[in-house]
């Protein structure tokens, strides 16, 4: 029985690692990596890999999709593009979208679920009527919901689009208005990068301080071990093009103030997934030492078994109220979880 | 404004299937299946690879059928819709 | 075999000058519909639709005259169609015609219900739904 | 998880988790002469499990989960442990399935040609495959049809035959030695009886078939019969099929394929003799 996500983490940086594995190995395996929305991954790491016919043909049958999901995510940023286009106004793609109209490593066998934009918080109106003028409709009709996005988070409420059934979230910043850290979204949209297919993406360590921001700051680290493997990817990819890119990225995140969620994400990844990430003595001090904490965000990352099921109950909910606990102040905190509570919604 | 040109989908990104007095369109680019009934059909293979307005589309329609109730309105609302879908861009 | 003959006109032969005739439709009335990803299935047949007012799943509600289903009594509202409607008859009403048997307001309130109607979902997908105007 | 069951139906290999001894039991039994998924490597894994731990023994509830679920699917009784394993196996199928397109339709083979039943819950699907069944057809299953882009063949999916309300002793008339499950009162769709497909259904659960006849059924009205044309039936299909957008264009080229090639016809029937008369009666024409 295995103990938790290490297997399926093993398998991604260090394919042949699951070259020995037997039936039932294979079967948690397959059954982890759909848990973790990382099949795609998966599929793509170990193709190489001898394996036996069943789980090969399974393995198969999700790689045929997997062009299809990414065609489909790929026409939504271009729907977006041509309802937007009279407004002007850059529309910057984020996380799995953009890394796949990027072609990043971080792209291939990712599944990608919403479109996530980056839009100038002065356009967020103009962009509000383009999108449902051309078909998109608001996905959640609860008015409490709709109050809270609009004042305190820092995206639309999310839109589904009527004939296609794909969300889109439309985000002014990075993070939520209440949250104690403020990325200066302004600098992102300026140093984004133009593709070739009108819409942009983010510079590469704004890229990475997107990724850890979203994974530390406003998520209870749900979809973590995805998150750093985009992370793990990203650092491969552009360490490779230039040798500091780790500088970049720590002076890019002081100047956003996600400095401290760049090296929990770094230390992370390294342990995880092995990720050649350093430290810097000059010219700024960046360390990436092990902090005492990073077991339990690790025990968090890892919280699955080989059925599939989330495991280590009290470590979770402790991330969920944290991650609450983040992004708005006590008091807030507090009327929201008792107005979730009271409408029924209870955490996992 | 300037006139509105309209441009179809590339050929090779539609699968295209006559069967009744609807055509199933397959588009490549968005991976989605559309029903249609004419003049979809009609209007897609006389834009063919050109980038046109409204109004020379309408001519050029008349120049191969017969337009029964043709109006610029009417063409306009066709155009919409397969904008609306994707199957033609409004540039 | 069996098959319904389709009724398009055959094609004029090389040669002949005479061109196909080809209708612009009408405003109101689309000649598009995308398949959505449905889970669950849906009524009514594409060609020979018929369509309840309300669907199935409301049947005896009312039908207020802004199309919307309210409880069966609710004053100013419309009792539910007796009998489901022809794709065709939904096609002449979209277009600016009566439903069979309605008064004028009965027949612009079951008009606007059916325009609400959302195809693939609780609505239904046949032909009246090419009819349907978009937004 | 403490107790575990795995089966292979048609094509797909389950690997059912639960957290009672009962489910596991009775799933052995009624599964008794099916194959294990190939290679021991289960395409999909079903959980059944207590929400809540007092759950396990305070009126204890099944909470169905797996690698796809819907998050607002109700728990079921620890008595009705067969339906929901039932209903968590479709889901994956439902959701999962990547490599056939699937119908939401019963399918019965003669001679290598299939006739597949497509229509809503309560249309018939299951009775009338049960009764096809007894009648010497190959069973190849009740809920879902799977097509084979590359070779547009109908592959089987011989599941447990779930039988609701007034079919039960229609088919038990016809069936009197037929292997059933327990009665299940009081479920969400009624009065439930599960029928164990014969064991030629179960051997030959591997031979796929051409599809040669589509049927529209609808229970309960006035004989009648209606040739379809090809795009209601690709409509149809569609909205009858859990995959197809996913499928992408394999989708698509199955899916026309199927509506060129394959007669389609909506028959009317007040009841399920009247049913088989249509179906045989329409076989013949072919």
């Amino acid at each position: 029985m295995n103990r938790d996500a290490t297997l399926l983490a093993r398998a991604l940086y260090d394919p042949m690692s699951a070259a020995p594995l037997d039936a039932a190995g294979w079967t948690d395996l397959i059954a982890i990596a759909r848990a973790e929305q990382l099949t795609g991954t998966l599929v793509h790491r170990v193709a190489d890999v001898p394996k036996p016919p069943a789980a090969s043909r399974i393995l198969a049958d999700a790689r045929a999709s997997i062009a299809d999901q990414r065609r489909a995510a790929l026409w939504e940023a271009e729907a977006a593009r041509r309802a937007l286009i009279s407004i002007g106004t850059p529309i910057i793609l984020l996380k799995g979208t953009a890394y796949a109209a990027a072609e990043l490593t971080a792209g291939e066998g990712r599944s990608i679920g919403d479109l996530d934009i980056l839009v100038p918080r002065d356009a967020i109106a103009q962009v509000e009527r383009a999108l449902l003028a051309a078909g998109w409709e608001w996905a959640k009709p609860d008015p409490y919901d709709d109050a809270y996005y609009r004042r305190w988070m820092h995206e639309l409420p999310p839109l589904i689009h009527r004939e296609r059934d794909r969300m889109i979230d439309v985000h002014h910043t990075i993070l939520p208005l209440t949250a104690r850290i403020t990325p200066d979204a302004q600098a992102m949209i300026a140093d984004s990068v133009l593709l070739d297919n009108g819409l942009r993406i983010l510079s590469a360590p704004d890229m990475i301080c997107h990724a850890a921001a979203h994974l530390f700051a406003d998520g209870d680290l749900a979809g973590g071990l995805r998150n750093l493997w985009d992370i793990d990817r990203l650092c491969r990819d552009f360490m490779m093009r230039h040798e500091d890119f780790c500088l970049s990225v720590y002076k890019r995140a002081r100047h956003h103030g996600l400095l401290v969620a760049v090296q929990r994400a770094f230390r992370l990844a390294r342990d995880i997934y092995e990720t050649p990430v350093r430290g810097y003595s000059a010219p700024i001090c960046v360390s990436l030492d092990s902090r005492s904490s990073d077991a339990l965000f690790r025990r968090r990352l890892l919280a699955r078994d080989g059925w599939g099921r989330p495991t280590r109950r009290l470590t979770r909910f402790g991330f969920y109220v944290r991650s609450h606990w983040l992004r708005m102040p006590p008091a807030m905190l507090v009327r929201h979880l008792w107005t979730k509570w009271r409408k029924g919604y209870r955490s996992a | 404004m300037a006139e509105r040109l309209y441009r179809a989908a590339s050929a090779e990104t539609l699968l295209i299937e006559p069967l009744d007095e609807f055509t199933l369109i397959f588009h490549r680019a968005s991976g989605l299946t559309h029903l249609v009934a004419a003049p979809a059909p009609e209007i897609i293979a006389a834009l063919d690879r050109d980038q046109i307005s409204a109004a020379t589309l309408l001519e050029r329609l008349g120049t191969r059928y017969e337009l029964g109730d043709a109006s610029d309105e009417l063409l306009q609302a066709r155009l919409d819709e397969l904008v609306a879908i994707g199957l033609v861009a409004a540039l | 075999m069996i098959d319904e003959t389709s009724d398009r006109s055959p094609e004029p032969g090389p040669g002949t000058t005479r061109r196909r005739a080809l209708m612009l439709g009408a405003v109101g009335a689309s000649a598009v519909v995308s398949i959505r990803p449905a889970l669950a299935q849906t009524q009514a047949s594409v060609i020979n639709c018929e369509i309840p007012v309300p669907d199935a799943g409301r049947a005896g509600s009312y039908i207020a005259a802004d199309g919307s289903v309210v409880p069966a009594g609710t004053s100013g509202a419309f009792p539910p169609a007796s009998l489901a409607f022809k794709g065709d008859d939904v096609k002449k009403a979209l277009a600016g015609g009566q439903l069979p048997g309605t008064t004028y307001e009965q027949n612009q309130a079951y008009v606007k219900y059916i325009r609400r109607l959302q195809q693939g979902t609780s609505g239904f997908t046949c032909f009246a739904s090419l009819q349907m105007p978009r937004g | 998880m403490k107790h575990v069951f795995t089966v292979r139906i048609g094509p797909a290999g389950f690997r059912v988790g639960s957290d009672w001894r009962a489910p596991i039991r009775a799933l052995e039994r009624l599964y008794a002469g099916y194959p294990a998924p190939e290679d021991n490597i289960p395409d999909f894994t079903v959980r059944l499990f207590a929400a809540r731990p007092w759950r396990h023994w305070l009126r204890p509830s099944i909470t169905l989960g797996g690698d796809f679920v819907l998050p607002e699917a109700a728990p079921l009784p620890l008595s009705q442990g067969v339906l929901a394993a039932e209903m968590a196996m479709n889901l994956q199928m439902a959701m999962g399935q990547r490599r056939y397109l699937l119908l939401h339709a019963s399918a019965v083979e003669r001679e290598g040609r299939a006739v597949l039943m497509t229509g809503l819950s309560g249309a018939g699907k299951s009775t009338l495959a049960a009764l096809l069944a007894a009648r010497g057809w190959r069973l190849m299953g009740d809920e879902f049809a799977l097509i084979d882009p590359a070779s547009g063949l109908v592959h089987a999916f011989p599941r447990l035959v779930s039988l609701k309300n007034r079919a039960i002793e229609v088919v038990r008339k016809a069936l009197p030695e037929g292997r059933f499950g327990p009665l299940l009162a009081g479920t969400p769709k009624g009065d439930i009886q599960h029928l164990v497909p014969d064991s030629r259904s179960i051997a030959r659960m591997g031979d796929p078939a051409r599809p040669a006849l589509l049927l529209f059924p609808r229970f309960g009205f006035d004989n009648a019969e209606r040739g379809l044309g090809p795009s209601e039936v690709f409509v149809r299909l569609t909205q009858a099929s859990t995959n197809y957008v996913a499928l992408g264009e394999r989708g698509f080229a199955a899916m026309t394929r199927l509506v060129r090639e394959v007669a389609a016809c909506a028959i009317d029937y007040p009841d399920a003799d009247a049913a088989i008369t249509h179906v045989e009666r329409l076989w013949a024409t072919l």
